[in-house]
């Protein structure tokens, strides 16, 4: 297993290939670095492979912990102080169960990202960047997976900020994808610094950043309860940052800007998942102290329904898509806060395959929309916009309405299990709200979804009536003429195949943690002893009820003559607004950045440069001049002042010389 | 003739050949500070080759007498606190010399000027003696007035005043210092070594209490220590593209440099008295210029406030009394200063074509600069303190060891992190992102020696960031004894 | 008390009380003849001390020379119309020297001068002998200086262009 | 002989009366004039201790004689220079040679 370390670097190597050698060679640039990138995705998903393989036969685990193999243990990278204070910094790199299984899903999941890209971003100027940058993308989250030391972490933590940073504002061009991106960067890094500091705190106790040997010190007692309570949540905010969590939400929609094959990965199996995963890394931290447990679940869960309840109203299938995204990590999150490791990362497998499944599909929805509304001013994103579309492309229908089914927790698909689990974990450790809210949340995003189902691809083609008032409005220009009679189609092999292919998983990832028929999941990625798991039927049933009774909704309100929407919208304008703008969030940050953090960066340059360098810095030379202007008055020009000041002088000197004044040649000797 | 006697000495001697070249030959100009600095560049790497990296204390030992009666001696010799300084001079030396070829206005002045300073600063680094330390000092700082006076842009004639006051305001703090020192442990040697032997009994702790604030006040004006930095967005601001790399890039080290090896080493007790005080400034510094940042309207502005946050990481690193700090900040002044030069001559080549630094006005300039948005955009994210570029280190170590002795310094410290991102990718993302405006459409990307200096620093940036342990092992080395002087490693 | 004593007081009174005049007259020219007096005086002092080469120097240079020379600037810059001369300052000059008068004779006074055997006169020959052996390069150093003041005083004095007139400044 | 102590209080008001000219004359020739006046009373002083203290050694009257060599180098720039002032001034009054005030 020693070399699972090739699982990183292969993507690396890519991006190094690509931005240093294919660069150069002009129009193959573009084949060769989408190519390379493919390769190097593809050879880490044959490392995840042996390793799998590997650890299947000699990954022993114990009554109490899963296997754990570790690399690069004894590698220093560099070292800091003199023996005993010697501090060593080493690339340690863990190859264990949890680990095994993100690089499954990273490894799987970006590969069929990056090959749906090569259709998806077909035609793009940048192509070769677009590669070279997913795959270091692809590095750096595998960095993160594989990393056991808290700085290695860190390290690649930034990175993946990094990357989506420069996904997200891939088109720069539009001003929106800019902020955007910078948008996403500096939110996650607020929530770095929280987990930096807590890193920190950790330092100074433990002289490590070995997870290792930090565990052990929590474990052991040898560091305070405080300190470990303010450390866990210190860096469980950075884990907020990253997985997009309330209050730290708000760059994750935005972050719909950037092109969708990057939103499916960002929003699937990497970015975000990061969060959870570095949650889940540092378990023993939180689950030592409960109050650290408590903020957690109380995040998770306010996230949960927060994101759920905004999706809502979206009109965007993006931003629907971006906030059940906000909503299944509130619940993941949740899961990981009662106590439900298990539950709460099977969660994070599942859901990794239907959301980027949906996100493909959105993708190519909105991939067929655009040059048949190009030129009438309408976004191709707007679901009101759409509508009809499953007769024109079905590979996208039927996956989406799988992905959907799924997510909505519709047995036996993936999504069932492990919000089934989720629930039972809430159940079993006594958190009512959180169940309660879970159920609730489960309604809601059977509702929104199927909401967006029935827009999107029944009903009338609104893109029709789009086009047609294009061309009224647009009758005397002629760049549209792409646009005037197109008709959505089904996207190329490139983009439907990966859809197809991530079918399997979103429908059968669920299985392997079926409790009773395989309980792999439960043994292997598990924090503390094998719990059992049962089923509670009266939970299932719960679950599935909540989502059955969604979609239920959702068909009657948007699929029957009934103008449910309108009505509701209309007799609750204000709780719908509210919705609809997302809880206001954004305009407290906006006005928060614009009335607070500029405030007082405007006042304090006008202190530093009217008060600090104009009144006391520049004060300094008309003060000497001034004092040179008294000064100089001396100089009287009249050679009686000079000579008196001359003789008085030679007379002190000659006192002093004589010893007139005894003390006064003391002082001078 | 030693290594570093060479290293100081071309750049010197090129001045010298400079000012007799007629001024009609520019190229011949330009050819002999390239020889020079390519000759100090090379030197300085063989230096940083051969130097011992375990070993503490100094190497590359040289000395020759000069005025025997007051104990001055012309000694040099590095460790590895200023090893690191030379090699990083060396580099700014050769692509501040590579960046200025496009200098029309007298290229033989500004070259004589500009190698006088740098070998000034390189005398500076490597004296083992007081008094060479000091007066190099000087020569490393007077050429910047004419410097920026007559190449300069803007308010150079203010800035220039302002940056040479200030300077000498310094230098009047450390003369007096120095002098004291000298006298104190019994007027015999300016030798730095004799000096620090006698830190425990002829430097009583009275003396040192009174005279470390006075010696790291004096070199904290040319390290931008708030509140002495108002030169530096001034000062950066008006000189030109080399002489910014060069005030920002080594002068303010050289500030830094000498509260190390003068402040913190020869007067340790002062220096554990007096600790609290200069973290504070040094934190508040590290704020303050973050703050400002954000409001700066100009180009160079914003990146000389960055330096003034980044240079409060410094003094924080140095005056936390901790190992872990003290190695951070000496490879932060290492990071920084290849970050500035990298600012600097990117900034610079900017402004030769649109002839304007005005932040807001620009937008879209990845689309026909991509080598430039690539490179400016590296410069930003290594200060940002992006791992994998040399800022992550050196800060990460300067907050590690805020946190040992001061845990709410390092808490603050690391909070400016996040405004570093917000002001660094408000520049990235107004400068290169966004709709292309006709304005700079006629834009073109680097000249090939403006490419060169970007690449190579670049370049710089990456080997420091990945594979920081040859320079940490240096420095670690020389930094321990420092720091066993002033109570104890921890 | 003897001859030499009483003759020394009488011309050191002389002398003093010239040289007040000097400095006190109403006139340029009763100054300048009252400077002739007093350094007439002093070469008689010289002889007084047994410097009579000295003194032979002092009456032909001083006594001589320097006098005529001073005349000759009298007269070649005329005075003011309204002779003023002393100006406001007078009082200043007259509590500084003063002062410096009486912190000279307390000084000449409290102290106990060491006075070795009786006076002897020193022979030309001995001057002659000293001033070229000893004292034989700053003898030549002083004629160089001699030469550059003259030098020096033609080409100040020498006329100018009338261009480089300044005009006298307004009185502050 | 007298006492040394009374020759030097001689000197002493000989200079003292020369110190108060150059402080009190306008007359740029005046002012020259106390000055030979200070020059005299240094010489005389040298002389005296010469011959008094010293006995039989020669550096005192040395000593006098390039007193008086200076004295009239001295003098002789000295009236040009005020040939000089008058001649683009008209006037050799001090007070008005202020050019260098302030």
């Amino acid at each position: 297993m020693d070399y699972a370390w090739l699982a990183p670097v292969l993507p690396i190597g890519a991006f190094a290939l690509n931005v240093l050698i294919w660069r150069q060679m002009g129009a193959r640039k573009h084949a060769l670095s989408a190519l390379t990138t493919l390769a190097a995705i593809g050879g880490a998903f044959l490392v995840f492979l042996a390793v799998f393989s590997d650890a299947s036969s000699h990954l022993e685990g114990t009554a109490t912990s899963s296997g754990l193999h570790l690399i690069f243990e004894d590698t220093p990278w560099f070292t800091v102080g003199v023996s005993p204070h010697l501090y060593v910094f080493a690339p340690t790199l863990v190859v264990d169960w949890l680990s095994i299984m993100m690089l499954g899903v990273v490894t799987f999941l970006a590969f069929l990202i990056e090959f749906y890209a090569t259709g998806y971003m077909k035609g793009d100027n940048r192509y070769w960047w677009f590669f070279s940058v997913k795959a270091l993308f692809t590095a750096a989250m595998l960095g993160v997976v594989l990393s056991y030391n808290f700085l290695l972490m860190y390290i690649c933590w930034e990175l993946v900020g990094l990357c989506s940073f420069l996904l997200i504002g891939f088109w720069y061009s539009e001003r929106a994808n800019a902020e955007a991106a910078k948008k996403a960067f500096i939110t996650t890094r607020v929530g770095d610094v929280g987990f930096f500091i807590g890193l920190a705190l950790l330092f100074i106790k433990t002289g490590t950043f070995d997870m290792k040997a930090t565990f052990a010190a929590v474990e052991s007692g040898a560091i305070d309860p405080a300190t470990v309570t303010i450390a866990g949540i210190l860096i469980f905010l950075g884990a907020m940052g990253k997985s997009g969590q309330f209050p730290l939400h708000v760059w994750l929609p935005d972050a719909m800007a950037g092109p969708t094959p990057v939103s499916a990965l960002v929003h699937s199996a990497t970015m975000v998942a990061a969060g959870v995963y570095l949650v889940g890394r540092s378990y023993p931290v939180f689950h030592a102290s409960s109050t650290t447990m408590g903020v957690i679940t109380t995040v998770g869960t306010i996230t949960a329904i927060f994101g759920a309840t905004i999706a809502l109203t979206q009109r965007d299938i993006k931003r629907i898509l971006a906030y059940s995204t906000i909503s299944q990590l509130g619940y993941m999150i949740m899961a990981l806060g009662v106590g439900a490791y298990t539950a709460g990362l099977f969660h994070l497998f599942t859901h990794a395959f239907f959301k980027a499944l949906l996100f493909l599909g959105a993708g190519s929805v909105i991939h067929s929309m655009e040059p048949v509304l190009s030129g009438t001013g309408r976004n191709p994103n707007d679901i009101f916009n759409m509508g009809g579309l499953r007769k024109q492309m079905p590979v996208t229908f039927w996956t989406f309405l799988l992905a959907s089914l799924s997510l909505a927790g519709i047995a036996p698909l993936a999504g069932f299990w492990s919000k089934d689990a989720i629930l039972v974990g809430a159940y079993e450790a006594d958190a009512w709200l959180p169940l309660f809210v879970a159920l609730l949340t489960a309604f809601l995003t059977a509702f929104y979804m199927f909401r967006c189902i029935y827009l999107v691809f029944f009903g009338p083609a609104k893109w029709q009536v789009a086009t047609a008032a294009g061309d009224h409005h647009d009758s005397h220009s002629t760049d549209h003429v792409k646009g005037r009679h197109a008709v959505p189609h089904e996207s190329p092999w490139t983009m439907s195949l990966p859809l197809v292919l991530i079918c399997v998983p979103a429908i059968a990832a669920g299985w392997i943690g079926i409790p009773g028929f395989s309980a792999g999941f439960a043994e292997t990625v598990r924090f503390g002893p094998v719990i059992e798991e049962h089923i509670n039927l009266v939970l299932a049933g719960a679950g599935t009820l909540a989502g059955v009774l969604g979609i239920g909704l959702a068909t009657l309100m948007y699929l029957t003559p009934v103008s449910g929407p309108r009505l509701i919208s209309e007799s609750f304008p204000a709780a719908y607004k509210t919705l609809y703008n997302k809880y206001y969030v954004d305009e407290m940050y906006q006005w928060i950045i614009d009335h607070v953090v500029l405030a007082i960066a405007a006042m304090a340059a006008t202190v530093d440069r009217k008060i600090l360098n104009d009144r006391i810095v520049d004060w300094c030379g008309p003060f000497l001049q001034g004092a040179g202007a008294r000064l100089r008055l001396t100089t009287s020009g009249y050679i009686y002042h000079y000579a008196f000041g001359f003789i008085i002088g030679i007379m002190a000197i000659g006192v002093v010389m004589s010893g007139g004044i005894p003390d006064m040649r003391f002082a001078l000797w | 003739m030693g290594y570093l006697s060479t290293i100081t000495l071309a750049p010197f001697i090129a001045a010298l050949i400079i000012m007799l070249i007629p001024s009609q030959r520019p190229g011949l100009i330009r050819a002999v500070a390239l020889v020079a600095s390519v000759i100090s560049f090379v030197l300085s790497l063989l230096v940083f080759a051969g130097y011992d990296w375990h070993r503490a204390g100094f190497q590359f030992r040289e000395a020759y007498q000069w005025l025997p009666d007051y104990g001055i001696t012309i000694s040099l010799g590095v460790d590895g606190i200023s090893a690191p300084m030379i090699i990083l001079n060396a580099v700014v030396l050769l692509t501040g010399t590579i960046v200025s070829f496009k200098i029309a206005d007298r290229p033989k002045e500004f070259y004589a000027l500009l190698l006088v300073s740098v070998a000034g600063v390189f005398g500076a680094f490597a004296a083992l003696d007081l008094f060479i330390l000091f007066l190099t000092y000087d020569i490393a700082g007077l050429p910047m007035y004419p410097l920026i006076v007559i190449w300069g842009s803007t308010r150079k004639n203010y800035a220039a005043l302002k940056l040479t006051l200030m300077h000498v305001a310094g230098s009047v703090f450390i003369w007096v210092g120095m002098i004291a020192i000298y006298v104190q442990a019994g007027a015999k040697s300016f030798d730095l070594e004799y000096l620090a032997s006698q830190a425990h009994s002829l430097l009583t702790p009275g003396f040192q209490i009174i005279f470390f604030p006075v010696i790291f006040i004096g070199f904290g004006f040319l390290a931008a220590m708030w509140p002495l930095h108002t030169w530096s967005p001034d000062g950066h601001g008006a000189a030109p593209t080399a002489v910014s790399m060069v005030a920002a890039g080594v002068l303010m080290k050289l500030g830094a440099y000498g509260c190390i090896r003068v402040g913190v080493w020869l007067l340790p007790e002062g220096a554990m008295v007096w600790s609290p005080v200069f973290v504070t400034l040094g934190t508040i510094g590290a704020v303050y210029g973050g703050v400002m940042a954000i409001a700066q309207r100009d180009f160079k502005f914003v990146i000389a406030h960055s330096s003034v946050s980044h240079m409060g990481y410094v003094i924080v690193g140095i005056s936390t009394m901790s190992l872990v700090g003290l190695n951070g900040a000496v490879l932060q002044m290492v990071s920084h200063g290849l970050m500035t030069a990298l600012f600097f001559a990117m900034i610079g080549a900017m402004y030769d074509q649109a002839h304007t630094r005005e932040v807001g006005i620009f937008g879209g300039l990845a689309r026909n600069m991509p080598w430039y948005t690539g490179f400016f955009t590296i410069a930003c994210l290594a200060s940002l303190g992006l791992p994998g570029l040399s800022g992550f280190i050196p800060e990460l170590l300067i907050f590690l060891g805020a946190f040992q002795t001061y845990p709410i310094v390092g808490i603050l410290c690391v909070a400016t992190v996040a405004l570093a991102a917000t002001y660094m990718l408000r520049l990235v993302s107004r400068a290169f992102f966004g709709p292309l405006s006709q304005r700079w459409a006629s834009l073109h990307d680097l000249l090939p020696n403006e490419w060169f200096v970007g690449a190579f620093l670049v370049l710089t940036l990456i080997i420091v960031g990945v594979y920081p342990t040859p320079f940490l092992d240096m420095i670690n080395a020389s930094a321990a004894p420092v720091i066993e002087r002033v109570g104890g490693v921890r | 008390m003897e001859l030499s004593a009483l003759a020394f007081y009488v011309v050191a009174g002389v002398t003093l009380v010239a040289a007040l005049g000097v400095v006190s007259a109403r006139s340029v020219v009763y100054a300048a003849l009252l400077l002739i007096l007093s350094l007439v005086m002093t070469g008689l002092v010289y002889l007084l001390l047994l410097a009579d080469y000295l003194a032979l120097i002092q009456i032909l240079v001083y006594g001589g020379t320097v006098s005529i020379l001073l005349l000759f600037a009298l007269m070649l810059t005329p005075p003011e119309t309204r002779p003023e001369l002393n100006h406001r300052g007078w009082a200043l000059g007259a509590v500084a020297s003063g002062a410096l008068f009486v912190l000279l004779l307390v000084s000449s006074l409290a102290d106990k001068w060491p006075v070795a055997g009786a006076a002897r006169h020193i022979s030309l020959v001995d001057l002659g002998r000293a001033l070229f052996s000893t004292w034989a390069v700053p003898f030549e150093v002083a004629s160089v200086v001699l030469l550059v003041a003259l030098l020096g005083a033609l080409t100040i004095a020498r006329s100018t262009t009338p261009g480089s007139k300044i005009a006298p400044r307004a009185s502050a | 002989m007298v006492p040394i102590e009374h020759i030097m209080v001689f000197t002493g008001a000989l200079f003292c009366i020369g110190v108060y000219g150059v402080m009190a004359r306008r007359n740029a020739v005046l002012v020259l004039m106390a000055i030979e006046l200070m020059l005299n009373a240094v010489a005389i002083n040298l002389v005296a201790f010469g011959t008094l203290v010293y006995p039989g050694q020669i550096n005192g009257m040395v000593f006098a004689i390039f007193v008086v060599t200076i004295a009239a180098a001295e003098l002789g720039l000295g009236l040009a220079i005020v040939l000089r002032v008058y001649r683009m001034r008209s006037s050799i009054n001090v007070d008005d040679i202020d050019l260098m005030r302030w």
